[in-house]
């Protein structure tokens, strides 16, 4: 973990509430996707913690949707700095990804998965991407998976692009080597219940602290109790304790 | 040069700033961050008799100045802490800890409290009776001087270390909880925990933490913290800590011109993870600012006159 | 089309938002600044049956997200306020008015209430029983059920009006206190009034209000305020009014969820004159973005379920 | 009083730890000199109160010393603009003042006497003004009162600049029709005690709002009580209880 000053370098729209943020600054502490970073918003308390989406040597991005006075004060933000935390968290293991990797997204669950299937794709691996949206109009990032060599299919409830219905409806008959998944956590059961392979899954929670001092984001599995900022927010589908 | 030690119940600290119990785990998170023996001391986690994970997620509300939690003392039980946290704390703090204990009935009470008194690492043992997350639990020892002194009394028949008692704010009279439980010969009073607050959703309609409500904290509690730490060092002989919202070197000095001898920064560690060592770094500058040579010498110093 | 009215007490109110006493005077230099008629209604400054002078200044003390004052019930005493008050206020004001008295004795609260309640321009009675900066004062009759129950009962038996009793913060168990109240007779609940709080000036070294403690408001109290209505709405029948913090429409339809029929503002006033008008315009927006079409759906929302 | 929001057009030192703040914006509730504003800082609660020097038509200028938290904050605002009250209080009556008035300013209470005296002036009225300062180098706006054409003269306390010693000193022998005075209440008590004639105190208070609603900042004259921010703050000899 690292905190560290980063300069705004662009914070716009891609859609209807849902915002691109790119930072500049040092991402030295950013060594796996699915991993986060905890962004110091003014007049916020607490931080507010996103996914990372994609990242280089000296800058990163995240999106997020406007759902509260902290990302609304966040997206009014065009320029100047922000104090952030980063390399928060234990992110994806790429090393179980198979030949074959599945990733999966619910909503804007991509964002972590995004910055997966780069570096899978870098790794020669043939990369399955399902992204699932409430509609057309939320379909953000589809061609950015395209344009990295993934395979997407894209599923929304409406029906107004891709499939209609639910991504475990595109999972169907699929052949995948390992799952990677991100999204609401309705969607995980379904995924984890049709899913034919072992997987990950990115967790949220509200957190106070994001670095393992609070205790505020734990969670029970199989093997014990886990913080999801500090030993997640990425679990494996065998240690995972489903809320029945 | 500014002399920042204080002696808090016989042991000489480097200076009065302490992390509070539940703000920073058991050290190594912020041993990555920095070197932890910056610190005066720090209260670790919450221990209780048995392991436990606490209340049902989710545990934390933000709010205006502070947050809310509802952790519920998460904490892997008093063995396990002596077993595995304490060897691995002492690979990165040499100093002596604070052991944070907390508990359902006197006898959880005495029982952690005696084994952790043993431990060659504690320096001290701050004894919880007022987590107010609880149901029924440590919440009803804090909010009765009866119950309070019994615990204190308990606690004290096994220890051969000093014993701090941390209140609750959550009463009418904080004066007459400190007053039973130096009677009961508690070495130090440490205050104030959270006050119990709560927030709601207005997408939900639901309140935003599981349990309904949470201990609250941050900048927002300073002005009731430094009132009741006011009050009880006043009243009591033995020293006080002054804890809540404590976020600045400036703060640190109020508290302490307040009574407290040592003072705890709690939710701070949170939002910024090298808060306390900052605080330590501003308090010589804060101290001269002030005409302050010596942290010792303006402990009370707002009681009189 | 928002529907903003609420009953209280069996007056129909165009909206919840109620300036809180202490924080609008008796509603002239308001009326200067826009049309108060916009307000559900008003409690004007607690009144007491002598005159008084308050205490020594300064009474001002800033805080995070908050204010520290010791005025102590400045006031020309009950028979000024109505012989020069109330019909000044006539000219501005065309809407009930909520009478705020205190005393520091049952005969003095009964004293004021008999002759408030008389008159025309007053729908509510207001009793504080919580006022924190009178030594031995108020503060007593708030911080136990037998003394509020008694205040309420005396005050009830000379009212024809609804009494409705305002509680102190600074207790272990309020819906003790409510209930005590409730079955005595009174008609609603308001709650808060300020936390009992301090600040000290680093310079001085001595604090910063000359009453050394003082009432502590501000958006800084607000979990506490909303997590004791919420404890209070659910143990009582009658109404009650959300007070400590508010300052925006979110902030009253929060605490309306939690249980309140009415909202009071208080702190936000002072740094913001236009507050009330502000949030009373806002409501609307507030209630379609969360779906409200009618404020008085909500109450009590987030206690059930 | 009226809300308006300034924009910043200067705030600049004038010495050590002293700033002088000029805003652009309507100064039409500003009738008086000796009025005030109440200026809402970022990331504090209550507004600072602050007498007004000098305005004009559409802006006002007022001079501060830096003391604690909120005038640090302040004095770094170098633009942007700000939310403030203006037309505060009761100002001073200029209609007292006879031929010749004398104006006592201490340390920086002489800025409602700047305003005053470019006032009394304007009447055609001979204006006296003794400036007591610590030293030389917290005398500032002399050279501003001689360029109104007052009769200036200084006092410090070290003696650095002017008369050595207290504003009292340079009132001996004068001869005036009506005082009128602002600076630290050590200092009001000697100046009406060594006074001739009649004259207006300019009290300073801590205040929650300034406007008149909290009492917060009351006190009890001959004639009753008096709020220092709405009956206030320019008190008369005659009324003023003097804390013994």
């Amino acid at each position: 973990m690292r905190q560290g000053i980063f300069q705004i370098i662009e914070n716009l729209p891609l859609a209807r509430d849902i915002m691109s943020l790119r930072l500049g600054g040092d991402t030295g502490a950013i060594v796996r996707p699915g991993q986060f970073v905890n962004i110091q918003v003014e007049d916020c308390f607490l931080r507010r913690p996103l996914s990372v989406c994609d990242w280089d040597g000296d800058s990163l991005t995240v999106v997020y949707r406007i759902a509260g006075r902290g990302t609304e004060l966040l997206a009014k933000m065009k320029n100047g700095s922000l104090d952030v935390l980063t390399g928060l968290g234990n992110g994806f293991n790429t090393a179980l990804s198979g030949d074959r990797p599945l990733l999966i997204g619910g909503g804007l669950g991509f964002t972590p998965l995004y910055a997966l299937a780069k570096n899978l794709i870098k790794e020669g691996k043939k990369v399955q991407v399902i992204l699932g949206f409430a509609s057309k109009e939320q379909a953000v990032y589809v061609d950015k998976f395209k344009a990295l060599g993934c395979e997407v299919t894209v599923c929304t409830e409406d029906g107004s692009l891709g499939l209609k219905g639910y991504v475990t409806r595109a999972m169907e008959g699929l052949d995948y080597s390992h799952f990677y998944t991100c999204g609401p956590e309705a969607m995980f059961k379904a995924v984890s219940d049709c899913s034919l392979t072992s997987g990950q899954f990115s967790f949220e929670q509200r957190m106070g602290c994001g670095f393992g001092a609070c205790m505020g984001c734990s969670c029970e599995t199989l093997y014990g109790v886990k913080r999801i900022c500090k030993e997640g927010p990425v679990l494996m589908k065998e240690e995972i304790k489903w809320r029945t | 040069m500014a002399d920042m030690r204080v002696s808090l119940c016989g042991i000489e600290l480097d200076n009065p700033v302490i992390p509070a119990s539940g703000t920073f785990g058991y050290g190594y998170e912020f041993a990555e961050l920095y070197d932890i023996n910056v610190l005066g001391t720090f209260s670790f986690k919450g221990t209780t008799r048995e392991p436990r994970f606490g209340n049902p997620t989710p545990r934390i509300a933000e709010c205006t100045a502070g947050l809310i939690n509802s952790v519920g003392l998460q904490n892997p039980g008093v063995e396990k802490v002596i077993e595995e946290e304490l060897p691995k704390l002492a690979n990165v703090f040499h100093k002596k800890v604070m052991a944070n204990v907390s508990g359902f009935s006197v006898d959880d009470y005495v029982y952690s409290c005696e084994k952790l008194d043993k431990c060659e690492q504690v320096g001290w043992l701050e004894v919880n009776v007022s987590c107010p997350n609880v149901h029924g639990g440590g919440m009803s020892f804090g909010t009765s001087p009866e119950a309070a002194a019994e615990v204190t009394r308990a606690v004290k028949a096994v220890c051969r270390k000093p014993v701090i008692i941390k209140l609750s704010p959550n009463v009418t009279d904080i004066v007459s909880i400190a007053l039973a439980c130096q009677e009961a010969g508690a070495d130090g009073i440490s205050l104030i925990n959270t006050l119990l607050g709560m927030r709601i959703d207005l997408k939900t309609r639901r309140p935003v933490v599981a349990n309904r409500t949470g201990g609250f904290s941050g900048p927002a509690i300073f002005p009731v913290a430094l009132r009741m730490v006011y009050q009880v060092a006043q009243a009591v002989k033995v020293p006080v800590i002054g804890v809540g919202g404590v976020s600045s070197a400036e703060n640190v000095i109020e508290m302490m011109l307040a009574g407290a001898t040592a003072v705890e920064v709690g939710a701070a560690n949170l939002t910024r993870p090298y808060a306390c060592r900052d605080i330590i770094k501003e308090l010589p500058a804060a101290m001269e600012k002030y005409d302050i040579s010596s942290l010792r010498d303006i402990i009370g110093g707002a009681i009189h006159g």
